[in-house]
């Protein structure tokens, strides 16, 4: 499922990677690349379609995460407009179910089961709720993050987009993305985007 | 019910407890929040000054110790079927059977072997060419779980033991290991895998953490150095003795990659980088994890 | 649980297997007497009973019993406990986690110039109060801490 | 057959200390393996420490306490090279005795 997607966003970067010097891939990449692809194994979900870069990881691995401007742009916008809202057009789910989604950590190692939900690591990088203070600190602190942005649609619109796909914002954005990936549906996205929102979402208390 | 719970938890190993749900944790930071509203990063620090507290008088009696006593009786048992004993033939890059001071100056090049080597993958070697076992066999089940231990977990541990208080000391000049050094140096910084995560993405940059785990940066020489420092280690979680090479493999698996090969090049190349990065710091032995 | 178990052992290892021991030499007196394992104090599934099991009923709080135990678990896997009791002639020590299944986790007695002096590592399943137990004189006294738990140890 | 155990007795001014290290499952009896099988229980019941020929320590373990066991004891009248003498056995009826020289 999400090679599939890989090769979709592969396919519009190839262009784009021919405009990169090349002189960016070293010759130690290259063969790091090659032992890479000679050194793992698949295990339990884990398959080895899993070390292919899509175009996105080829460019940003390529340039040191730091992509020319002119491709960061095209290619961002190509992520952003790649976002799948929901039918109803509602962006704001219940908080309650956003702060359980936030809490999980799991899914996608090879010990996960595929079968089970996969969680949004929210609290893995980002502090968020003031009652769970073991929070990571990768990503900034999104506490208040409704309080000090209201609640718009345009926020709304802002906030589900950046957790279905945050390198729509920023090319090379730490950040995963969620719903690109497939790692979180429309429903879970609302949740969160409700839990980082819903002026009740203790987030903005 | 609740003890069965808490036996899954057991099984969550590495920092894999800071990614997944961790239900027991709560009355701890409930208590936390209850004694200081302040922001969390006050509530770790004192957190882990308690740790710190215990850490000496944990590392004082190391059941590691236990494991490295096994070592020592397998390293020079005769044994295999060669049935010689490693201490009679196996050379760390010291000489046959010399290991003091042999595992700090691993990873390093073997010209018989024509290959950059960390320890772990040097004593397996020794093991297949030497005493002649199956490397297969060996790699089937190399790393330790709470009902068994390999003997390759316990002759790691000995071998570290002997290297105990000694600079880390790569031999970062000879070529071989120096190419070595910067192929593990792109293979940390490389994205890939439905997360878009690299070794880099938590630790390639200073005083970051997952939950309350600290993030070292292994591009630093302390960074490094605390990638590298307790291990072999002595996981509390389980009571189980784990190598280096398990700690990479548990990194890829929480970057959600496939595995990496046992004691295969790029396990070698990326110890190479880290723990390349950690020269002159000095090693403790063998330690006790989390 | 499993009663038919524990008489097999018990059976087992109280008369037939050291007995055994004992008539090829391999144990020496005092080991055996260490087999008399307190059975009823430490399947015990709670403090009281586990402190009725010792003889200790309702020890008195002292604060001559020194119980140094941290705040917070790194691991309930592995939780460093020492026990120092300055009370004169202790001659025993205990050591419980209240919230254990099993509450008493060792006993130690004293004999021949040891001092009432001793270090363990507990297995604690949550966050919970760790007790010690002196006897001096034929007394009980004791002293308790709490420990946060953040992981749990496993199963203990 | 159980592994050894590690033992340490130093003399430090008029008392000596001793740090056992046991290689012991410590199974409670109440986890489940990875197919949710219970782990029947395996735990040291009881431990002693005899010191130049007389029993200095008598104790009873229960499940409670860590997988490879650590223990530290102290205690006055010894001295360098007397024999101390660790013994366990456990509900199985496995068992191991070690020794050591106050150093």
């Amino acid at each position: 499922m999400t090679t599939k997607i890989f090769k979709a966003a592969a396919m519009g970067s190839l262009m784009l990677m021919a405009a990169l010097p090349a002189a960016a891939d070293t010759t130690h990449r290259a063969k790091a690349i090659a032992v890479i692809k000679k050194d793992f194994q698949p295990r339990g979900q884990a398959g080895l379609d899993r070390l292919a870069e899509d175009g996105l990881q080829a460019i940003c691995n390529r340039t040191g995460n730091n992509p020319p401007a002119a491709i960061a742009n095209q290619m961002q916008a190509d992520q952003l407009a790649g976002v799948k809202f929901p039918a109803d057009g509602k962006l704001l789910g219940d908080w309650k179910e956003g702060e359980k989604i936030a809490q999980s950590g799991r899914g996608f190692t090879w010990t996960d089961n595929p079968g089970l939900p996969v969680g949004g690591n929210c609290y893995n990088c980002h502090q968020i709720a003031p009652k769970e203070t073991s929070f990571g600190t990768v990503g900034p602190s999104l506490y208040q993050f409704g309080k000090l942005r209201g609640n718009n649609p345009d926020i709304q619109k802002y906030a589900y987009s950046k957790i279905w796909n945050a390198k729509g914002f920023n090319l090379c954005s730490e950040m995963p993305r969620f719903g690109h990936v497939g790692a979180l549906n429309e429903q879970q996205v609302r949740h969160l985007v409700a839990l980082l929102l819903d002026p009740e979402s203790p987030v903005n208390k | 019910m609740k003890q069965s719970l808490i036996g899954a938890l057991c099984v969550i190993v590495g920092v894999g407890s800071a990614f997944a749900q961790t239900p027991a944790k709560k009355p701890a930071t409930k208590a936390a929040v209850k004694a200081t509203p302040a922001p969390a990063a006050e509530v770790k620090d004192a957190a882990t000054l308690e740790f710190e507290k215990f850490r000496a008088e944990m590392e004082d009696s190391n059941p590691a110790e236990l494991f490295e006593a096994k070592g020592e009786e397998q390293w020079k048992a005769k044994r295999g079927p060669k049935n010689v004993s490693l201490a009679e033939t196996c050379d760390l890059g010291q000489g046959i059977g010399k290991i003091e001071g042999a595992y700090v100056k691993m990873p390093r090049y073997f010209s018989d072997a024509d290959a950059v080597m960390d320890a772990e993958r040097r004593i397996v070697w020794c093991m297949v060419e030497k005493q002649g076992y199956k490397f297969d066999d060996i790699a089937k089940q190399p790393f330790a779980n709470e009902t068994f231990t390999p003997d390759i977990t316990n002759l790691v541990t000995y071998v570290a033991g002997q290297s105990r208080k000694m600079k880390i000391d790569v031999p970062l000049k000879d070529p071989k290991v120096r190419e070595a050094y910067e192929m593990g140096k792109a293979i940390a910084a490389y994205r890939a895998g439905p997360y878009d995560f690299s070794c880099n993405t938590c630790h390639g940059v200073d005083g970051k953490r997952i939950r309350m785990q600290n993030l070292p940066n292994l591009s630093t020489p302390q960074g490094a150095m605390s990638g590298v420092q307790g291990w072999p280690g002595y996981r509390m979680t389980g009571g189980v003795m784990l190598t280096h090479q398990w700690r990479m493999g548990d990194c890829f698996r929480q970057q959600r990659f496939p595995q990496p090969k046992y004691a295969s090049d790029a396990v070698a190349y990326l110890l190479t980088y880290m723990i390349g990065n950690a020269n002159g710091q000095v090693y403790k032995g063998p330690g006790i994890k989390r | 649980m499993n009663t038919t178990r524990r008489t097999v052992l018990k059976s087992a290892t109280a008369s037939g297997v050291l007995a055994g021991l004992i008539a090829a030499g391999a144990l020496r007196p005092t080991q055996v007497l260490a087999a008399d394992w307190n059975k009823a104090a430490f399947e015990a599934h709670d403090t009281a009973g586990a402190l009725k099991g010792i003889g200790a009923g309702t020890p008195a709080e002292s604060k001559d019993l020194i119980l140094k135990v941290p705040d917070i678990a790194e691991n309930g896997a592995v939780v460093p406990v020492d026990v120092v009791s300055n009370i004169p002639n202790t001659s025993s020590i205990s050591i419980l986690v209240d919230k254990n299944p099993s509450p008493l986790c060792a006993h130690f007695d004293f004999a021949n110039g040891a001092l009432a002096d001793v270090s363990a590592r507990l297995k604690m399943g949550q966050t919970s109060l760790v007790k010690a137990v002196a006897k001096a004189d034929g007394k009980f006294y004791t002293a308790q801490k709490e420990v946060k738990v953040t992981v749990g140890g496993c199963g203990g | 057959m159980a592994d050894p155990m590690k033992i340490r007795a130093q003399l430090k001014g008029d008392v000596t200390e001793v740090r056992i290290l046991m290689g012991h499952a410590m199974e409670t009896g109440q986890r489940k393996d990875a197919a949710g099988k219970t782990i029947p229980p395996h735990f040291i019941q009881s431990m002693t420490v005899d010191v130049g020929g007389k029993k200095v320590i008598d104790g009873q373990i229960g499940t409670s306490v860590s997988r490879n066991p650590v223990f530290g004891f102290k205690m006055k009248g010894a001295k360098v090279g007397d024999k101390v003498v660790v013994s366990w056995i456990d509900n199985k009826g496995d068992k191991r005795t070690d020794e050591v020289a106050v150093a």
